[in-house]
């Protein structure tokens, strides 16, 4: 295992205390709990928005929380969720007396914490709701089973709730609005590596020299499918004839794009694979809305590949997207 | 030996157990899932051992709450809320008693099925640690009459067997069900660390 | 070699071709000559500024084209620096009159390349200037070699230098305060891994499980030691050691600071570098103005490493560094 | 056999080897370089080929002129617009003429050599193509009385040595010169492609 670290226990904790002393007029850290905290938080008479899940995944969650985004972001060990005391002091932290919304990635560990979590909340007195988000395509939706994981499509519901919020949408309108994007949200991706968490010092899964994992989540955990690589154009085929396939009909809509780097995937690659997106879509009759998001939003540590994600958009949500706002994960140009 | 130094005996005997197969648990979960199950039992139960000497239990419910509070709260993932459910539901189930008999022991284990199951919403043979859990309080009931040592004996044998018998299944709940059928041919990590702490258990009480 | 490209003859023109489709509020790509051009140039009365260099840097340099940054970027092959003729084309596009400006980092080939570009540009009657960026302290500076290599440092070149012709400055001012920026940046950087030229089809170097190269430069050029790994602080010990003992003196002044991921290196390892360069430069008295620059602003491919740029600031630098611009390689948020 | 078909031979043997070879100098390069060398020569000799197809000069100036401006135009990199230079030196070297003789042929290089040493500012034992091309100029000098192939015969030698003795050198110019002291040790990849060439050349005046 090589990796820019002085300990595989600290590697959290030293991370918020870096993004910390780089972005103080954005965030502050609260270190006993690690967590991300909007500089100003809380914000009196705004539903606060409240997301976390495992570390691995940056700019996910702590690169969002700022103005008009996130007004919190718990980070848990590598790729394992946070627990419901921290999820509390973040709800207690943001609370601006109009409610705390959670944004959860389906995993059984995030939706059983963020559950607890709401419950101690609900019983100190502050009134929560949530969104669980499963955005992925890659996995056959069932009620039988923990349904399909949620990945980078939670970005878009940080972006336009947290816009909304701003906007002095209400608790039930935030979750209606949640519920709305994450119905219209789409994702698939693939990998070329395995990463390696700094504390298993291993890698996850072998993958030989000529393979890919297709359907990939971000943990991780293996895809539906592994066979040989291939071109950029033939993936990114598989990839969005799957979403297009799915049960929300995108034709004649226009959407929100994001081909999301999973770490270690050169932006390169990721614009290769935007050239083929954008020509899919064009000969679909989809229209690209606003900038196209390309580049590392949800990662997986150091892992090669890379998802797309489609969200179909109404009025109202491009209002949201388009909203100002002032995160971490933003360059300084 | 009273009953509150025999579970303190359990408890560390789990964690022995736990972070000797560190290593293996998180090999498990790497195959068909995250790859960090053994990283996170160890957490938790360190953060027990931590409480346990920090605040002296006065009865075996009040060990099994520090263990539970311990896992809720510095283990994260599906198996911190879920093993935090087990040992809170089993403490509640002993209440304030003093000397644990083998009904009470076998209770205890029901109340913790029972938990995880309301919990997660796994049912038998979704591939996750009802597998091993659910068989596990079977035995413990059918077991009750016979003192606790043999209870927790009949309930690690059970479990080790529901954990075996996870190996083909497809996994319904958790992270491994997004493999889809490729989760079949691998043993759930859940299920095993729920076998390896029953007969952490069951050697804990043998040794007495 | 595992890559999400079609071709390797094509990954250029392809990303190019992906850029155009993301950004053409921003930009539009001259496809014959593998220029990104800003989407309004040539801007009439404003020095235009030129930057290039080989691809494989990214967003090196196509991303930093846009209002306030560069006028135009030539990207060449992978890690080969671009011809006189596409830097010609480049120079011909973005005239506005009042003359062109050549960012060029401090390699034989660019240097000769721009050089070459110069004299047909003149040649048809459009002034031209230039400066050789070399920020790189890892190489020791002497007239009789080749000189110090340009990295990561460039990119403020490009900041400041551009909202400066924006603002009107001629090109002889341009050219003074492009040296100054030079005269007063300084980087240095360290690699774990090499990374794979698409045509070449292998790794530039081999390096072991449990090595580094300090002193790295962006193509895989060995750098000027390989040693164990050694813990993130310890590193940056040693690029800020050899950085601040070099010939600007930063004590009590402020700094632009960044710490740039060559491309496979997570956002934590960065945070977790960056925690311990600002602690070093708060022991120094040394103060980082304005947000800092962490994430992959010049990368080398896939290699994991980073390294770390500081530049002293004076008045003028700081509202220039600060100005409001509109580049591909920011965020949409 | 006219010059000019000689030169055309002697540009297509050097393509040839080129292609041969592309693998060693850009192996050579990765050493201690980008690893692009051999890549890059591939490139402009590919465009120079193309070139010579379509535009079918009239003399050997022409044609070294052609392969001068698929140099500059294609490679990109230090070598492109050294070799460029070189071949553009050589073609104005030889102005209209169409036969050439031994001392034409030693002129051009020389010219070439000139205008290397003029663009890089390289001396010799810089460790770059001037070691090659330098002792090429002066072999080619020396034998200039002996006709083109005699010529060539006696650069490719003198380049060949002067190639090898790169290798203990520490750079001084070009990406090589990063690397300081660790740059001994290793031929260096232009003074190999400079010996290619000239090898290339006399194994075309050969055959004919
Ligand atoms: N819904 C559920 N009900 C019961 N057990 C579950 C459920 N979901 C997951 N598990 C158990 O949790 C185990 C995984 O735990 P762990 O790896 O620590 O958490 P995570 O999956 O969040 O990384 C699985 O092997 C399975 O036994
Ligand atoms: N200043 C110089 N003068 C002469 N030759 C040089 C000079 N700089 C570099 N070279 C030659 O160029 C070769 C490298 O060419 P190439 O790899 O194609 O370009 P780059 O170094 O830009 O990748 C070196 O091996 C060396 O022989
Ligand atoms: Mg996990
Ligand atoms: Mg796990
Ligand atoms: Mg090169
Ligand atoms: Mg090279």
């Amino acid at each position: 295992m090589k990796k820019v670290i002085n300990a595989p226990e600290n590697v959290v904790s030293e991370m918020l205390s870096g993004m910390e002393k780089a972005h103080g007029d954005i965030i502050r850290v609260v270190a006993e709990h690690n967590l991300v905290v909007r500089a100003d938080a809380p914000v009196s008479g705004k539903v606060a928005l409240v997301s976390g899940g495992g570390s691995g995944h940056e700019p996910t969650h702590g690169g969002y929380v700022g103005a008009g985004m996130l007004d919190a972001a718990c980070a848990g060990s590598v790729f394992t969720s946070p627990t419901p005391d921290q999820m509390l002091e973040a709800t207690k932290a943001v609370d601006g007396g109009a409610g705390v919304f959670y944004v959860v990635k389906n995993y059984t560990g995030d939706v059983l914490n963020f559950e607890m979590a709401g419950e101690l909340a609900e019983a100190e007195g502050i009134q929560t709701d949530y969104v669980v988000v499963n955005d992925d395509v890659a996995v056959e939706d069932s009620t039988y089973t923990s349904g399909r994981r949620g990945i980078a499509g939670t970005i878009f519901v940080h972006k336009i709730c947290g816009a909304a919020a701003d906007d002095g949408k209400d608790l039930s309108g935030i979750k209606e609005l949640a519920e709305r994007v994450n119905a219209n949200v789409r994702t698939m991706g693939m990998s070329l590596t395995s990463c390696i968490p700094p504390e298993a010092g291993e890698p996850i899964f072998e993958i030989a020299d000529d393979e890919m994992e297709i359907g990939m989540g971000i943990h991780g955990e293996p895809g539906i499918e592994r066979k040989k690589i291939e071109p950029a154009n033939e993936i990114v085929d598989q990839l969005l004839g799957k979403i297009l396939s799915d049960n929300v009909d995108f034709s004649g809509s226009e959407v929100a794009v994001m081909v999301n780097g999973l770490g270690g995937t050169p932006p390169m690659e990721l614009y290769i694979a935007y050239s083929h997106v954008a020509d899919v879509l064009e000969r679909e009759g989809i229209t690209v809305y606003g900038r196209p998001y390309v580049g590392d939003y949800m990662t997986s540590l150091e892992m090669a590949g890379f998802s797309v994600t489609l969200l179909k958009l109404d009025e109202e949500m491009k209002g949201y997207l388009t909203a100002p706002c002032k995160v971490a994960a933003g360059r300084p140009f | 030996m009273s009953s509150l130094e025999k579970t303190l005996g359990v408890i560390r005997e789990m964690a022995r157990t736990v972070e000797e197969n560190r290593k293996t648990l998180t090999q498990l979960d790497s195959a068909i899932g995250d790859g960090d199950h053994g990283t996170n039992l160890s957490r938790g139960f360190k953060a027990a051992l931590e409480s346990l000497e920090s605040s002296s239990p006065g009865t075996p419910a009040e060990a099994l709450k520090a263990v539970s509070m311990a896992m809720i709260g510095k283990v994260g993932g599906a198996s911190g809320p879920l093993y935090g459910t087990a040992f809170l539901r089993a403490s509640s189930s002993l209440g304030g008693k003093e000397d644990l008999s083998g009904e009470d022991v076998a209770a205890a284990i029901v109340a913790a099925l029972e938990g995880v199951k309301q919990r997660g919403k796994a049912e038998l043979e979704d591939k996750t640690m009802v597998d091993a859990l659910e068989p596990a309080a079977e035995a413990a009931r059918s077991a009750a009459g016979e003192g606790a040592a043999a209870v927790f004996r009949a309930a690690a044998e059970a479990a080790r067997k529901g954990a075996d018998e996870t190996e083909p299944l497809v996994a319904r709940r958790g992270r491994a069900s997004y493999l889809g059928p490729r989760s079949a041919g691998h043993v759930d990590p859940g299920a095993a660390s729920t076998a390896l702490l029953f007969e952490a258990a069951s050697r804990a009480l043998e040794e007495n």
